[in-house]
Order: structure tokens, then C-alpha cells, then sequence
């Protein structure tokens, strides 16, 4: 069973690492937003495998259902030359500094660090307690009840945020006129010229 | 599953996920490259959190709790920053990060 | 399935594979099970919907193929099969060819946890309703790909529009659920249907009430209101005909479907239908109490007897394909009501769309939420959650009491709600003349 | 034909405070209604509810009688004559010009005989406009109703006389109320184009031989057959017979047909034997004979559009022994006033048939013109009878 279970964790994070490995890479934008949602599926299969089934679940409506669409959205709307570069100008310093923080965290998760991992409690069969979807739950209106405040507020202040900075007056887009209100609108243009 | 695979392997997945986005944020010429950087980040600290709290401390909610403001954060993060961006775009008809230097207008 | 089959191979024939192994092998038949009952239930569904859209317009509807036209769907699936499947060359082949199977594959995930028949459910998962509407939208991903993959602006234009009408009507479905789980306490959609036997009272409220499978949400004004706005918005997820802008033939071509031809159209196709049914199959689980019905409940009481608790075959046989009738009966009335309202009524434009569902049917379903805890503290709480008045009632006062207020509150709402929209729609009308006015400065 | 209107259903829009939602209702229950009244069978248009398809091939819709959809010449049942005398309105009047006509030619005398000897209509590029039909001062060219015209192949749109003829009682069946219209100006214009029709020209294709068959038998008959006894007149030149004789013959021949009650299709047996001593009974049987033969023949042209050639060659033969019966009956001394003026004309008639007869003594063709005069003359004498 245990091999089984490797066998999927070296499946899904290849899956992981390697469309992240292509997000970053490939050079049209469309293909890179749908590699991303395909690492957005491996990290929400790696919960489940991880037996958070909630979180998988959230991951999947939020990240899947609504963030790589706005994403698509917005690669639609601003249709820029395909012709720019894919990477900046200093791209190799910044493949360096992330390798570096690569090996900085790499490196003492295998000096062979001890964690103090709960030894199992019960007889060996018993299933671990796992807090689920109802302490969840509760715990968002007793402990985390701020917390839960503050998220709800940001929310709305993001949602405001965005219509805001995305969107233009209605009154300055140009609306476009009838035959009759064109004609109209000529007419009294002329009628002011001739007036002054 | 916790006898199968060690915590390191889990950890050891997130950070290679945080750097891939950091390398992404920082050398994608596109802005929505950038931000889709900043998500692989945010989802690689998902990843750690909800692994130590399956690995350490399964009885208590605090790391699937803390996952889901991630989540949130990162949606509300995204709609901001794609709402900007297309205000860039129709203010300099480009999503170019490096042409978009000036802070006028 | 797992025991049938744990019994069939350790027992039977004595192999002894280990547990692991067994669970696969069950969850690989069921999902092929699910597989095959997908595309048959297209195929009815289209000759279903082809010959009541028919009768309704006095016309008698495709009876030529087979006996009373039964095989014009499978004539059909042919037709899908023989066409050529054209690509175009600017179009990238590879999103081309991935747009359908993301519109198909999540409605085949959402198969996994709908509860045919009582113990007929795939996958029992604790969040099974989250997980129904998480992977449902999914597929819009799936549309966008295949609009932008098309290289064609019309392909474009009508992926954008289908996409943010899924996406904008996914938040009252949601959260109109999200009243009747308050309700329930649980999202797991087996609990859901067990909490609707009962006579009109569903017996988690009343419990001495005789069970006759008749305890259903609709029959409370929450359940009531919170079924009316789901099964818009189903309408609008699923874009049936009030909301069907998306491949409206007058406006853009086919919508996201126009270059796609042979297999992969077929493919969508293959997917709106589907999805009307899991819609519908939905709607008839949460709101009518899926396979409860008069009978399954007293039948499944006969099995349970004092000698095996666990009851002997032939009853829960009984039982089940009872519940299955129920369920699939409820189902295909409410895909017949889907034929009718097409018959009914005419296409909304995309704006009047997005109205609607942002002015009229989020604040309803919100209020709705409201009912609904107010709901569930009068029926359920006590002088623990701090209702001390309401210690001493007996349920059945308690249930009365609560289906008054909610039933005034929700009124309430929806008369206002319904006032403020219609204003709304008038007072958007005088804003354009004004605007109108002001640009052309006649006024 | 009035088409009656069904009830609309008025939709009363109350523009009641609350409109959201009853707008909705209503129209499910409209829709609903409607469902439920569909399931059965709309016999008229105007109905509103119930299913109105025709499921083509097995059902068919009664087309409206001025239905058109190709043109189609006309021949008399009687005679085997058509009405078309080649006068080319029909190819003048059709815009896409369509109708090509060679008229036919006498072969003995080389003058134009009114009648078409080929009409040819491309219906591959006819469009049904029915101008022929109604520039046709003959009635001879009528609109059928025929659609199911696909063929395999080009030329088969290209029809020829033989596709195109067909009887009077065909006509009569799709548009009754038409032809009534016309019926006597087309009928009367037909005797006249048949008087100046030497021999089988001008009949149908498929008739004309028959019938010249059946008139060489008739000749071969008279010839054959002894001179009848008594006073039959002196032996006339063969095949010419003397209106006594004639007269005698087709008496016997009613007689065995008067027999026959309905237009039998077995041939009619002549009888020549029969005693001259009841030819006045023979007569009378013969007239009564002729009318029932000829309201038989309509009848008949009713029920059974195409009666076998026989048949009609018998009912030829009818009339042709009425006529004579009538000319024979002028001399007997007792008859009515009508009756008197009926014998006067077939006096008349008979003396001119004498002079024509008298004036070309060459053998089949004063015959034939014996045989129009008197023919002509049993017209008048029934314009006078009615």
C-alpha cells in the first residue's frame, strides 16, 4: 500500500513541478495560464493525497473554478504584441537568486533534522483523529472569528478595489448614436457655428 | 499515508514550487506572467502549511484554517492585481513590465 | 460495491488480494458503470426533449428512425462519429483539442457523488455537495479554452459571454444550497436525502411523524424560495432557454462551438446534456428528496428485522430499485419542465441576463439565507445557543412557528426584491434617455 | 372556400403592481394548455390546437382544384381527339418559352390539318405559370397537378405528346368546377377541328391506331357481310354503306348493346341478321340505346378516367348509330312536332350527305365526310331537340 501511495506522490509532484517548470517557460500566454491550472489540479490532488479534503475541494472551486478564469479574462482583454521577449533583460540573476533560495531550503530539510512528530497514540489500526470540515467550521466563528472578520472584509474591499480601478465611467464612453441623433446632433453643431 | 511518505519529500515539493513562481515573478517579461508567478508561490505556502498540520498536528484546525485565508488572500490578491493590470494596458496599451517605468498618469 | 466484491473475490473464489486492491477494482466498475449511464441518459434526454419541444409547437417530433424515432439519437451519435473533424489552420491544435475534453471530463466527476437509489452512491463524501459545484465549475475554464482556441473572434466574443454567465450564476446556485445545508447541518448529499423522509414535516424536525418519504425542502418556505432560485440559475448553468445566449443562433454563430465540427462538437454536446441532468438530477435530490418516496422507507423497515440487522436481500432490492424509480422519475420531470419553460419563454440579451441574476436572484437567495438561520434556530436550538424562550415547545410548535416567520420573510423579500427590480429596469431605461439627452444636448 | 378562425386567446397584461413572476406563470400555463390540447389530430388549419403534420408520402393534402403545376394537353374520351389544333397561342404566350408545336400536315392533300403532330414542353424549365392555359382559346392545354416529377436523368423532363396527353375524365377529376366552365365552348370547338381532321390525325397517340384498326374493321364488316335483304338499297360501293343498310346494322349492334346494361367492355357483337320487320322497334330501342350510351359514357368517364380502348370504340360506335337512327327515323311518317323539326334537319343532313357523297365519288374520303355531314347533322338536330 505504501508503494502505491509513493507511486501517486511522485506522479502528482511531477505533475506539480513540471507544468509550474512550463508556466514559467512556455512563451505564449494562453498555454501558460492553462499550464497553471494544471499544476493548480496537481497541488489539490496533492491535498487530498494529504487527506485535506476540504482544502482540495476550496482549491479547486477558488483557484480552478474562478482565479484561471479571471486570469484568462484578463490575458484576453489586454491582447499585447506577441512579439516581446519572453524574459527580461537580467532573467539569468533571477534564475540564480531562486536557485539559491532553492538549495538554502533544501539543504537542512536533509541534514537529517528530527521533527517531533506525534508518535501514533492509539492501537496501531486506529485512524488518526483528522479535524474536518465541522471543526473547521466551528473554529471559524470561535477561534478565528477575527480572523474570518477581517478576511470577509478584505474580500469586499478587493471586490470594490477592482471595479473601481477597472472599470470607466459610464458617461465618457462614447455611445454610439442613432441615424436620427447623428443628424440631429450635425444640425445643431451648424446651428452654433453660424450662430458665432 | 504519514508512514509512506516522509514530511521532507512534501517540503521539499513546496519549495521547489516557491522557486519556479519566484523565477516566474521575476523574469516574466508579461505582467499576467508575473502575477501567475505570484500564485505558484501562494500555493506552494499552501502546500507547506496543510502538510505540517497533516504531518505535526492533525487534531488542531489551525493549518487548514490558515490555508483557506491563503485562498482567500490570493483571490482577493488576484482580482486587484488583474483589475490593475488592465488599467495599465488601457492607460499604456501595454502589459510590458519593462516599458511600464514612468509613475505619471 | 466494495463488500460485493471483497465477497465475491476473497470468499468466492479464496485469492485473498489484499483491500487496497479490491477498492480499486470496485471504484474502477463503478465509474465505468457511470461511463455507459452518462452518455444513454444524453441520448434519451435529446429524444426526450426533441419530441416534447415538438408536441408542444403541434408538430409530432423525429419519428421516422426506428420504431416511434427511438433511434434518432444513436442515428445521431453516428452522424457525430462520421463528420469530419476540422481544425482551423491559425487556431493552436493542442488548446483546440483540450477545450472539449475540460467541458466533458468535470461533468463526468460530478457523477461521483449523486446518490442513485438509497446505498447507491458512488463515492459518499462528506463534502459531496462542495465537491458537485466545485468540479461544475471547472468546465468553464474548459470554454474559455475552446472559444480562444477557435482563432475566431465570434468563437471568442460567445466563450466570454457563456463564461461569465456560468460564472456569475454559479453564486445564487451556491448559495441558494447554501441555505438548504444550514437547514440539513451537513453537506454530504446522502444525509441531505435521508433528512427529507417524513409528511410534508420532514421527520428530522417532527420525529414522531410516519415516514412516508414525504418530508421534502420544498415544502418549506426556505427549502421553497431557495428552489425556485436554484432552478433558474440551474437554467442559466446549464444554458437552457431563458439563458441560452450562449448558442443562440441569431446572435454569434454557435458561440464558443463554432469551429468545431465531427467528435469534438459532439463531445459538447454530449456535455450541455449531461450537465442538465445532473442539474436536474440535483434539483429533484435536494429539493425532493431524491429517492425517498412513499414505500422505500417502509420497505427498507421490513428488511431490518430482529434476526439479520443488516436485512436480507430481496427487500433492500425492492427498496432500491423503488428508490431509483423515484429518483430518476423526479429527474426527468424536472428535465420535462426544463422542455417546457423552452417552450415558454424567449431568449434574455446578455445584460438583462446579468441583471437578473445580479440584482434579483443574489439579494433573494441571500435573504433566503437569512430564513434559513432563522430557521434553524427556531426548529433546532435550544437555551444552550442562548433561544432560552424557546426551550420549552414542543417540536411541532417549534416547526410551526419557524414556517411562519420564514414564510413572512421570504414574501416579504421577494415582493420587494421584485418592486425594486422592476424599478431598477425603468429607472435603467429614463438614465439612457438622460445620457442620451445630455450627448446630444437636445433636451 | 373561407377559412373559418379559431379563437384567439386574448392575453388580458394587468399592469398590476407586482408584474414579476404571474407574466412567467401565465405563459407556462399558455404553453401548457397548448401541450396538453396537442394530442390530437388538426383537421383544418384554422384550429389552433392539435398536431397538424401531414406525414407526406403516407397522407397526402387535397389540393385546391386551381392548383397548377405542369402543363398537359387534352384529348377527348369520346372521340380519342384532342382539343389541340396547333395553333401556337399557348407557345406565344410562355415566357420562358418552353412549347415547341409542329403542326400536322394532311398527307394526301399536303395542307395543314389542325392538329399538333409533336408538343414538346422542357418541364425542367417550365414554371407552372399556367399563361398557356389560359391564352389556349381550345381549352386544349389545362395545369396538372402532378409534383413528383424527379427524375434521374435530364432528358427525362423533356415530354413529348405521348407523356403529355391525357383524358378529359382525368381532368374533370382534379378540377371539376373548371372544366364545367369551359366544358361547351372546348367540346364544340373539338367538333369542329374533327371535321377538318382527314382520317386518324389529330388523335391521340396511343388511340389513333386502335381506332384506325377498328374503322378498318368496321369497313371490312360492311363489305363482308351479304346486302341486307328487302329494301335495302342497291349495294353501295364497297365501304360505302347505305343508310339503310347502316341503318339496319347498327340497329342490330344497339340492340346487342341495349342488351348489355352497363358500357359492357366485351366489343359489340353486330348482328346484321335481324329481320327488317321490327326496325322501327330497333329504332326507338336504338335512340334510347344512343342516350343511355352517351350518359353512360359520361358517367363512365367519371368513375373510370381511362375505359379501355374498346370500350370506347363501342361507345364511337354508339353515337354513330344514333346519328344514322336519327336520319333513318326522318323518314318514318309518324312523329311529334320536335320530332318533326328533328326529321326535317336529318332530311336536311341526309341530302346533303347524298350531294357530298355524289360530288367525290373517291372511295374512303366521302365516305368519312358522309359519315362528319351526318354527324353534323345529329348535332343540329339536338340544338333543335333541346
Amino acid at each position: 500500500m505504501d508503494l502505491l501511495i509513493q507511486i501517486i506522490f511522485g506522479l502528482l509532484s511531477a505533475l506539480v513541478i513540471g507544468a509550474a517548470m512550463m508556466v514559467v517557460t512556455v512563451r505564449n500566454v494562453i498555454h501558460a495560464a492553462l499550464w497553471l491550472i494544471a499544476s493548480f489540479f496537481g497541488v489539490a490532488a496533492l491535498y487530498l493525497l494529504l487527506e485535506a479534503e476540504f482544502i482540495a475541494v476550496v482549491q479547486v472551486l477558488v483557484y480552478v473554478g474562478a482565479i484561471s478564469i479571471l486570469i484568462l479574462f484578463a490575458i484576453m482583454l489586454t491582447r499585447s504584441n506577441e512579439g516581446d521577449r519572453l524574459l527580461t533583460k537580467y532573467w539569468w540573476a533571477s534564475a540564480l537568486i531562486a536557485l539559491g533560495l532553492f538549495g538554502v531550503a533544501f539543504l537542512p530539510t536533509f541534514t537529517g533534522t528530527t521533527w517531533n512528530m506525534p508518535q501514533p497514540t492509539g492501537p496501531a489500526g486506529t485512524p488518526e483523529v483528522l479535524s474536518g470540515v465541522e471543526e473547521l467550521g466551528r473554529g471559524f466563528v470561535s477561534e478565528f472569528v477575527l480572523h474570518f472578520e477581517i478576511a470577509g472584509v478584505l474580500l469586499t474591499v478587493a471586490l470594490i478595489g477592482a471595479i473601481v480601478i477597472a472599470f470607466e465611467e459610464r458617461s465618457r464612453r462614447r455611445r454610439v448614436l442613432t441615424l436620427a441623433e447623428e443628424l440631429e446632433l450635425r444640425k445643431r453643431r451648424q446651428a452654433a457655428e453660424s450662430v458665432d | 499515508m504519514t508512514r509512506a511518505i516522509p514530511l521532507e519529500a512534501v517540503l521539499v515539493v513546496a519549495a521547489a514550487l516557491f522557486c519556479i513562481g519566484l523565477f516566474g515573478a521575476l523574469s516574466r517579461r508579461n505582467l499576467i506572467g508575473v502575477l501567475m508567478g505570484i500564485e505558484l508561490m501562494l500555493n506552494s505556502a499552501n502546500i507547506n502549511l496543510v502538510a505540517f498540520w497533516r504531518y505535526l498536528e492533525p487534531r488542531f484546525i489551525t493549518g487548514p484554517t490558515f490555508a483557506i485565508f491563503v485562498i482567500t488572500v490570493a483571490a482577493a490578491e488576484a482580482a486587484v492585481g488583474l483589475a490593475m493590470i488592465i488599467a495599465i494596458y488601457r492607460s499604456w496599451n501595454t502589459v510590458n513590465a519593462d516599458s511600464v517605468d514612468s509613475l505619471k498618469g | 460495491m466494495y463488500d460485493v466484491i471483497n465477497h465475491l473475490i476473497n470468499t468466492v473464489f479464496g485469492l485473498g488480494w489484499p483491500s487496497w486492491a479490491i477498492s480499486l477494482i470496485a471504484y474502477l466498475l463503478v465509474a465505468t458503470i457511470l461511463f455507459l449511464v452518462a452518455p444513454f441518459q444524453m441520448l434519451f434526454l435529446t429524444y426526450f426533449e426533441r419530441r416534447a419541444i415538438a408536441q408542444m409547437q403541434d408538430r409530432i417530433g423525429p419519428n421516422r428512425v426506428g420504431p416511434q424515432g427511438l433511434f434518432q439519437p444513436v442515428a445521431d451519435g453516428v452522424k457525430m462519429f462520421t463528420k469530419e473533424d476540422i481544425v482551423p489552420d491559425a487556431a493552436d491544435k493542442w488548446v483546440h483539442l483540450i477545450g472539449p475534453c475540460v467541458v466533458v471530463a468535470p461533468t463526468m466527476f460530478m457523477f461521483a457523488v449523486l446518490p442513485w437509489g438509497p446505498g447507491m452512491v458512488p463515492l459518499d463524501m462528506n463534502i459531496g455537495l462542495l465537491f458537485f459545484f466545485a468540479i461544475s465549475s471547472v468546465s468553464a475554464v474548459g470554454l474559455m479554452a475552446s472559444g480562444w482556441a477557435s482563432n475566431n473572434k465570434f468563437a471568442l466574443l460567445g466563450a466570454m459571454r457563456a463564461v461569465a454567465q456560468m460564472v456569475s450564476y454559479e453564486i445564487p446556485a451556491v448559495l441558494s444550497l447554501l441555505a438548504i445545508v444550514l437547514v440539513t447541518g451537513s453537506l454530504s448529499i446522502v444525509d441531505l436525502i435521508h433528512q427529507q423522509a417524513g409528511l410534508f414535516i420532514s421527520s428530522a424536525d417532527v420525529p414522531g411523524i410516519p415516514d412516508l418519504g414525504l418530508g421534502w425542502f420544498v415544502f418549506t418556505p426556505v427549502g421553497f424560495l431557495a428552489f425556485i432560485a436554484f432552478f433558474i440559475a440551474a437554467l442559466a448553468e446549464g444554458e437552457r432557454t431563458p439563458f441560452d445566449i450562449p448558442e443562440a443562433d441569431s446572435e454569434i454563430v454557435a458561440g464558443y462551438m463554432t469551429e468545431y465540427s465531427g467528435m469534438k462538437f459532439g463531445l459538447f454536446y454530449l456535455a450541455q446534456y449531461v450537465l442538465n441532468f445532473l442539474l436536474c438530477a440535483i434539483t429533484a435530490i435536494i429539493f425532493f428528496g431524491g429517492w425517498q418516496g412513499p414505500g422505500v422507507g417502509w420497505l427498507y423497515a421490513q428488511a431490518i428485522t430482529p434476526t439479520n440487522p443488516d436485512g436480507n436481500g430481496l427487500f433492500n432490492v425492492l427498496a432500491g430499485m423503488l428508490g431509483v424509480f423515484y429518483f430518476l422519475a423526479k429527474t426527468y420531470f424536472f428535465f420535462f419542465v426544463m422542455v417546457w419553460v423552452r417552450g415558454a419563454y424567449a431568449r434574455l440579451r446578455i445584460d438583462q441576463l446579468m441583471d437578473f441574476g445580479w440584482k434579483f436572484l443574489i439579494p433573494l437567495t441571500l435573504v433566503n439565507v437569512i430564513s434559513a438561520a432563522i430557521w434553524v434556530g427556531l426548529t433546532k436550538w435550544g437555551a444552550a445557543e442562548g433561544l432560552a424562550f424557546v426551550e420549552g415547545w414542543a417540536p411541532l410548535m417549534r416547526w410551526g412557528v419557524a414556517f411562519v416567520i420564514t414564510l413572512l420573510l421570504n414574501i416579504a423579500a421577494y415582493i420587494f426584491l421584485a418592486r425594486v427590480y422592476s424599478q431598477a429596469q425603468d429607472e435603467r431605461a429614463r438614465l439612457d434617455n438622460e445620457v442620451l439627452e445630455r450627448l446630444t444636448n437636445v433636451a | 372556400m373561407d377559412i373559418q378562425r379559431g379563437n384567439i386567446i386574448v392575453m388580458d397584461r394587468r399592469r398590476g403592481k407586482l408584474r414579476a413572476g404571474q407574466g412567467l406563470l401565465q405563459g407556462l400555463k399558455v404553453v401548457w394548455d397548448h401541450w396538453i390540447g396537442s394530442f390530437r389530430k388538426n383537421e383544418n388549419f384554422s384550429q389552433i390546437h392539435g398536431t397538424f403534420t401531414i406525414e407526406y408520402p403516407d397522407e397526402r393534402m387535397k389540393l385546391p382544384q386551381a392548383y397548377r403545376n405542369m402543363p398537359v394537353l387534352i384529348y377527348d374520351d369520346e372521340t380519342g381527339h384532342e382539343l389541340c389544333t396547333a395553333c401556337y397561342q399557348c407557345a406565344r404566350a410562355c415566357p420562358p418559352e418552353v412549347i415547341h408545336i409542329t403542326q400536322a400536315k394532311d398527307p394526301n392533300t399536303g395542307k395543314m390539318v389542325p392538329a399538333s403532330l409533336e408538343f414538346i414542353i422542357e418541364y425542367d424549365a417550365c414554371m407552372s405559370c399556367g399563361l398557356c392555359a389560359e391564352a389556349c382559346p381550345f381549352d386544349a392545354i389545362k395545369m396538372d397537378h402532378f409534383f413528383e416529377l424527379a427524375t434521374d436523368d435530364r432528358m427525362g423532363l423533356l415530354q413529348r405528346k405521348a407523356d403529355l396527353n391525357r383524358p378529359i375524365s382525368y381532368y374533370t377529376t382534379i378540377a371539376p368546377d373548371l372544366w364545367d366552365e369551359v366544358k361547351e365552348g372546348a367540346m364544340k370547338k373539338l367538333q369542329g377541328s374533327i371535321k377538318r381532321r382527314p382520317g386518324v390525325i389529330g388523335i391521340a397517340g396511343h388511340l389513333s391506331d386502335k381506332i384506325a384498326a377498328r374503322r378498318r374493321e368496321l369497313e371490312a364488316e360492311a363489305a363482308a357481310a351479304p346486302p341486307a335483304p328487302a329494301d335495302a338499297a342497291p349495294a353501295a360501293p364497297a365501304g360505302k354503306l347505305s343508310p339503310e343498310e347502316k341503318a339496319a346494322k347498327l340497329a342490330a349492334m344497339r340492340a346487342a348493346k341495349a342488351g348489355g346494361a352497363a358500357p359492357a367492355a366485351e366489343a359489340p357483337a353486330p348482328a346484321p341478321e335481324l329481320s327488317p320487320a321490327d326496325a322501327k322497334a330497333a329504332k326507338l330501342a336504338a335512340i334510347k340505346a344512343a342516350n343511355a350510351a352517351k350518359k353512360a359514357a359520361e358517367a363512365s368517364a367519371a368513375e373510370a378516367p381511362a375505359a379501355p380502348v374498346d370500350e370506347k370504340a363501342a361507345k364511337l360506335a354508339a353515337i354513330r348509330a344514333a346519328n344514322a337512327a336519327k336520319a333513318a327515323a326522318a323518314e318514318a311518317p309518324a312523329a311529334p312536332v320536335d320530332e318533326k323539326a328533328a326529321k326535317l334537319a336529318a332530311i336536311r343532313a341526309a341530302n346533303a350527305a347524298k350531294a357530298a357523297a355524289a360530288e367525290a365519288p373517291a372511295a374512303p374520303v366521302d365516305e368519312k365526310a358522309a359519315k362528319l355531314a351526318a354527324i353534323r347533322a345529329a348535332n343540329a338536330a339536338k340544338k333543335k331537340s333541346e
